[in-house]
């Protein structure tokens, strides 16, 4: 019995993870459902503004039976993925680059500095007057916002490098590309996932302002439609469409981490312990 | 139970533990069936083959791991956690000392958890790397330093705390034999002065016979306790003469023969 | 002569690396680029794409005396404001997230969706708390820097190392303590990373956050050049931005190479000696 | 430009709000489709965006409040406007835009906003200047108005939090407050002129140059629209439930704006001395470089 | 100068050698004057007190990190980055090993990048790892492995790449006395097959003159070779007969005594 009892508390011996991972993402979803529900029906703002859960998800139902919504949704990802796409391979190629050769990171600093800080919002004209309100005008600006992203994650991940396996590789001969690949890149792995799921819903986050303000289609211009028309609960269905969409691509990114990162202390340390 | 546990004054009480480590792709026993117990106030020393679990049984008696099977009592309470008042020299010495702070702040950690008043602290963190051979380390950086050196940090800091139970899991794998040499007397003395309970891991058989009161001798997995030899030395151990005393090179002789014999019956077993 | 020959691995570039190398590797790309930039602006009609000349009189016009206190500084304290609060907010609840997979489990879907809500349609809900003043704009900046830090913070705390964890549990270590002296530094560069990507967020979303019932400020000069079609201005503020960007980031530098000097003195000694 | 077999694509960029119905209505009808117009039309959120669309010739054509036009005139941007877009009532308290109090306000008149905070949609812009003429005409000191700027769809919640004094809106978010016990007390487009043109469709002047008989057939097209749709209500109200998603109940109590087919220059030459008086322009507009 | 450097067919020579670490706060000289040489398949073992400057001369020899001053040529050619055909044994085994990959594949990457076919490969690396007592860990991650375990897949890493060059920091500082004789023996046997040179770095006096053709005792610092013992062991060695022989007692004592004397004369001279 005592060995039962006795039985250490630190880590469980097999992580329940799995199953009540979740369970428990849905409980949290729930929770903040229930807040926004209860607080227009408690009257701490009026319903007018914001819409509680259960009209939303009204509205939602609505939205859900027309196909344009459907198209409009079709029309998001497609910018959003290509956009992320680009941006993270562009991400990820110059930040290397830049990143294990110091003389071209120094150079390159200030530039890199002077452009991040600039909003896709002031790119707007720019983006109108090369591409209209087509595809290209939202990639445009969702590359350029969530670029930056994963170009900061993956020098700070370069420099993550252990110094040991580094000097293992080179003490093997190993050439730069070769290092790049075998050392510094599954180093650098953590920092760019994190910079991947951030520029994933900086992405989606352009891509839906870039419809509302430029036009292009999509469920920003729907958004658009619903905020001029004082459609409140519509509206808020939308968002809440985009909300969800950042949900799934996050339960994308944790899915390939566990895979890509399972020799990773913060992957290992919660399922084998 | 507890009162069972109490009976010898157990300080240390290991019970049929058993570790598994699994996962999805890969199930190791690393621990098969481990029972002993160490009195208060006693120094054992544990060896066995590379790999034979020795390193997760002094996770487990920590409380840092939870075993299996079986359990392990600490002064006749169950281990479920870290205990009050022990210390671990971690076999990683390298990955135990944070990098972010000096060797001085490094040692005075736990010590400020402990709550001891500043100018003792500054005493103990002082003697404690003195006692080491490092005295002029102090602002140094962990990674700024020898392998050899990073491990003596990590003895200083253990001993700096003054534990009721120590454990030592190769501690002077990285140092020369001549520190080595001075370390274990250094181990001796404050097992002495301070009465502690130690579990102490190591490679050398030598180092065994001269350091502990028992050798615990391991067989490789599935772990057991393959013997358990009572090292009847004199208690004022010194490097030159009670290496060359005849019962020295008779104990060690046995450990060895021991050690051998666990490894052919293994590979009779296997 | 040998020795000098056998300078090795990174050599002694870093070491005798001149006071004029460092000035050339700072202002080389950017002189290039201005240079380009000019040549090819330089007999522009096209009133969006305005000489860089132009440019350079509506900079001097525009941002010194009174809109130097009038515009920038109120918005420039803003975003400190916000920047502030989303590095205390995004590290704090970082480290619980991070320490907990429960509470990780629980919360991170419920983020994740409010991460996605873009700023045009977050920022009237903002104002449905924080109203319209100073504070819905430090608002608007804290929801847009939190995410990296948070995420950063979040990833940068699973990955303590094992052993450093134990050492910490086995000496008692634990509660504020042991966030103190072993979780906070072992996640700071990653930490870091997070902060250095919330500070050009937080200047983006400054300038969107004065997009919204604002009648000053940086952005809103910005937003207000560009309505009225005073283009060159319109650039000129661009460049403020550009030139805020990189001053903070300047400033950051200092302070992350203090912070983390051993860190990256760890890094460096195994590197090029 | 060929004329040839196909229609000619022409792509419009309009705001999805209620000002914009004729276009949406002629394409219906096949105003546009009958004079060798492929029409598409694609809303944007404002004049950032449409602006440099026409001007890059992305859009052939786009709608733009008159004030903006104007600023862009004295900017020298090539732009023209070539067809009349949205007009006031006239009618005072029964105009599609208003400033409104919240209910039990101390304001009871435009005189009394001196001093208080009123929000428009855009600073500089048609919004305070012409709400500014109002206070001038009630006997108040228009200099004394604070404006704030905040889009429509939120200023009902921002007047009903007290956020601001006054707000000038138009519809539909003028219904939406008014259903909440906003109470008008000035109708500012009025009270700078009384049949106020208040946007545009234009083009810029590489389209009229390059295509004029396009421009032309637009032109034709977009006053065929406009007439209609002043003339059938129920129609606007019908197109309306096709591109926006303004509430049954709101669609039958709100007021429409008038359409006439041509611009009133009277009233814009009111509007651009009143921006000059307020500064919004560096020079004097030439409303004859901008009308057709 | 590299004729000079070629003169009595040195493989590896080190001449002049001084490395000081500085920083802003903190000046260290770690290597005072170091000059040696070795010949083409030499097999010499390093000994010195913990953290005098051991480690850092292996990795200026390895051309990873750049002297002070001084210099090191390898095969009459100064070492301005690593040198092909050289393999290292690193002291801090655990990190030099990837996470992110299998044992196997970490044995296995440096043969890639050799050039080995695949078919030579998967033979270097099942052999390599059978020679280390870990034929069945293939599959494992290092971070699942014991530390003597860890040490040894590093150790098949070297042995599998069939270097020209070894050069071992304290390579059997993990494994039991058992493992590590054999190992030895296994470091002995590649030497003679391969005709590798090999500098070898460790704390055990009697491994250093079991395994070594000639020991090399440094002193505290300032680094200097204290002294060069030639080890006159008959070639064929085995850990029974050769430690028994009179022979080797006289030289283990000779070394510990000039080891002692390095001590002492640094104690004098401190
Ligand atoms: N985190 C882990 N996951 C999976 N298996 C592990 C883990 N840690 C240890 N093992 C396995 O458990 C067994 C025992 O390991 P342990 O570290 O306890 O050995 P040890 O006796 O300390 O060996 P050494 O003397 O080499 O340090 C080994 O086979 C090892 O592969
Ligand atoms: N990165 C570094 N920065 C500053 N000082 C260093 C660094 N690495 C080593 N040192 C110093 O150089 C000296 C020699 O270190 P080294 O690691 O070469 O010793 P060692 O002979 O290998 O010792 P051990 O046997 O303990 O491994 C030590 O005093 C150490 O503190
Ligand atoms: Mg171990
Ligand atoms: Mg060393």
């Amino acid at each position: 019995m005592t060995k039962a009892k006795s039985a250490p508390v630190p880590h469980r011996a097999q992580g329940p993870g799995a199953v009540r991972g979740p369970l428990l993402g849905a409980a949290g979803l729930a929770c903040l459902l229930l807040v926004l529900e209860a607080v227009p029906r408690l009257g701490l703002v009026d319903d007018a503004y914001l819409a509680p859960t259960s009209r939303i998800a009204v509205a939602l139902a609505g939205e859900a039976g027309d196909g344009e919504f459907w198209t409009a949704v079709g029309d998001t990802l497609t910018a959003w993925i290509v956009g992320l796409a680009i941006a993270v391979a562009a991400g990820i190629v110059v930040g290397v680059v830049l990143a294990t050769v110091p003389y071209l990171r120094e150079a390159t600093s200030s530039t890199v500095e002077f452009l991040r800080p600039i909003p896709s919002v002031a790119l707007i004209p720019l983006a109108m007057l090369l591409y209209g309100t087509g595809l290209r005008s939202t990639l445009l600006l969702v590359v350029y916002a969530s670029f930056w992203q994963i170009l900061m994650q993956v020098m700070y991940g370069v420099q993550d490098v252990d110094p040991v396996a580094e000097e293992t590789a080179r003490g093997y001969g190993l050439g730069r590309w070769a290092r790049i690949r075998h050392v510094v890149w599954p180093s650098a792995l953590p920092y760019v996932m994190t910079g991947v799921r951030l520029a994933a819903a900086v992405a989606l986050v352009l891509t839906i302002t870039a419809e509302l303000i430029i036009g292009s289609p999509g469920l920003g211009t729907r958004i658009a439609v619903a905020q001029n028309s004082g459609a409140v609960p519509d509206m808020y269905a939308l968002v809440l469409v985009t909300g969800l969409l950042g949900v799934t691509i996050n339960v994308g990114a944790r899915m390939l981490e566990r895979r890509a990162l399972r020799w990773h202390q913060s992957v290992r340390g919660e399922v084998a312990l | 139970m507890s009162l069972q546990a109490r009976k010898g004054s157990a300080m240390l009480d290991v019970r049929g533990l058993n570790k598994v480590y699994a996962d999805r792709h890969r199930t190791v026993e690393a621990v098969g069936d481990l029972t002993f117990a160490l009195r208060q106030g006693e120094l054992a020393c544990l060896v066995g083959p590379s790999g034979c679990g020795k390193t997760t049984l002094l996770r487990c008696v920590a409380g840092l791991l939870a075993p299996t099977a079986g359990s392990v009592f600490l002064d006749g309470r169950p281990v479920t956690g870290p205990p009050p008042g022990m210390a671990v020299v971690f076999q990683e010495y390298g990955r135990s000392l944070f990098p972010w702070m000096t060797v001085r702040d490094n040692v005075e950690l736990p010590l400020k958890h402990k709550k001891i008043a500043k100018g003792r602290r500054r005493e103990l963190v002082d003697r404690a790397l003195a006692a080491v051979g490092l005295p002029d380390a102090h602002a140094a950086y962990p990674w700024q330093l020898s392998g050899g050196m990073q491990q003596r940090v990590a003895i200083a800091r253990a001993v700096a705390y003054e534990p009721q139970v120590l454990l030592m899991d190769e501690p002077f794998a990285a140092v020369d034999a001549q520190t080595r040499a001075d370390l274990e007397d250094l181990i001796r003395r404050l097992w002495r002065e301070l009465d502690m309970t130690i579990l102490f891991v190591t490679h050398d058989i030598d180092e065994a016979v001269y350091l502990g009161e028992r050798v615990l001798i391991l067989s490789a997995s599935p772990t057991r306790v393959q013997d358990d030899v009572a090292i009847g030395l004199p208690d004022d151990r010194d490097q030159l003469t009670t290496r060359a005393l005849p019962e020295f090179t008779r104990l060690r002789t046995h450990v060895y023969e021991r050690i051998q014999a666990a490894r052919l019956a293994k590979t009779a077993r296997g | 002569m040998s020795a000098a020959k056998t300078a090795g691995p990174g050599g002694k570039g870093g070491a005798v690396k001149s006071l004029a190398v460092r000035a050339l590797l700072a202002f080389g790309l950017p002189g290039v680029l201005l240079a380009a930039w000019w040549l090819f602006s330089a007999g522009s009609t096209d009133i969006y794409f305005p000489p860089l000349s132009e440019i350079f009189a509506a900079f001097g016009r525009e941002w010194t005396g009174e809109r130097l206190t009038h515009d920038v500084l109120p918005s420039v304290s803003r975003l400190l404001a916000g920047y502030g609060l989303a590095a205390i907010i995004g590290v704090a609840a970082g480290l619980a997230i991070g320490s907990s997979p429960t509470i990780r489990s629980f919360t991170e879907p419920a983020l994740e969706l409010l991460r996605a809500v873009p700023p045009p349609v977050l920022v009237p809900v903002i104002m449905l708390f924080a109203g319209i003043g100073d504070g819905m704009k430090v608002f608007v900046i804290v929801s847009g820097c939190v995410w990296p830090v948070l995420l950063n913070t979040v990833e940068g705390v699973r990955a303590v190392d094992s052993v450093q964890r134990e050492t910490a549990r086995s000496y008692g270590i634990t509660g504020p303590a042991l966030l103190r002296s072993l979780v906070l530094p072992a996640a700071s560069p990653q930490i870091f990373a997070g902060l250095r990507q919330a500070l050009s967020i937080g200047i983006i979303l400054m300038v969107i956050s004065e997009m919204f019932a604002a009648s000053s400020g940086l952005g809103f000069t910005i937003v207000q050049f560009q309505r009225s079609f005073a283009i060159p201005e319109m650039w000129s503020g661009t460049l403020v931005l550009g030139l805020l960007g990189v001053a903070l980031s300047l400033l950051f530098r200092l302070g992350e190479s203090r912070a983390l000097a051993w860190y990256h003195g760890h890094r460096r000694t195994r590197r090029a000696q | 430009d060929d004329g040839g077999d196909g229609d000619d694509k022409v792509k419009v960029g309009v705001i999805p709000i209620v000002d914009v119905a004729p276009i949406y209505l002629g394409k219906d009808k096949g105003f546009f489709s009958s004079r060798g117009i492929d029409l598409t039309l694609d809303s944007a959120q404002g004049g950032a965006a449409i602006v440099p669309g026409v001007v890059s010739g992305q859009f052939q054509f786009g709608f733009s409040n008159v004030t903006s036009l104007l600023i862009a005139q004295t900017k020298n941007v090539p732009v023209k406007a070539v067809a009349n877009g949205v007009a006031s009532t006239g009618e005072a308290g029964a105009d599609f835009g208003a400033v409104v109090v919240k209910k039990g306000s101390p304001i009871t008149s435009a005189k009394d906003l001196a001093g208080k905070k009123v929000s428009v949609n855009t600073l500089k812009n048609i919004g305070d200047t012409s709400v500014r003429e109002s206070v001038r005409k009630d006997g108040g000191d228009p200099s004394k108005v604070e404006f704030v700027e905040i889009a429509f769809p939120q200023m009902p919640a921002a007047l009903d939090a007290g956020q601001v004094d006054a707000a000038w809106m138009v519809e539909p978010s003028l219904s939406q407050a008014k259903a909440a016990g906003a109470v008008e007390i000035a109708s500012n487009f009025v009270d700078v002129a009384p049949n106020l043109t208040v946007a545009l469709y234009f083009t810029s002047e590489k389209t009229i140059a390059d295509d004029p008989d396009l421009v032309r057939r637009f032109t034709e097209a977009m006053k065929e629209s406009l007439a209609y749709a002043d003339a059938n209500p129920a129609e606007v109200r019908r197109i309306l439930t096709t591109y926006t998603k303004i509430d049954a109940a709101t669609l039958d109590t709100m007021r429409m704006p008038r359409w006439p087919a041509e611009p009133d220059r009277p009233s814009l030459q009111a509007l651009s001395a009143l921006g000059q008086s307020d500064g919004l322009f560096a020079t004097a507009p030439d409303l004859d470089a901008l009308l057709p």
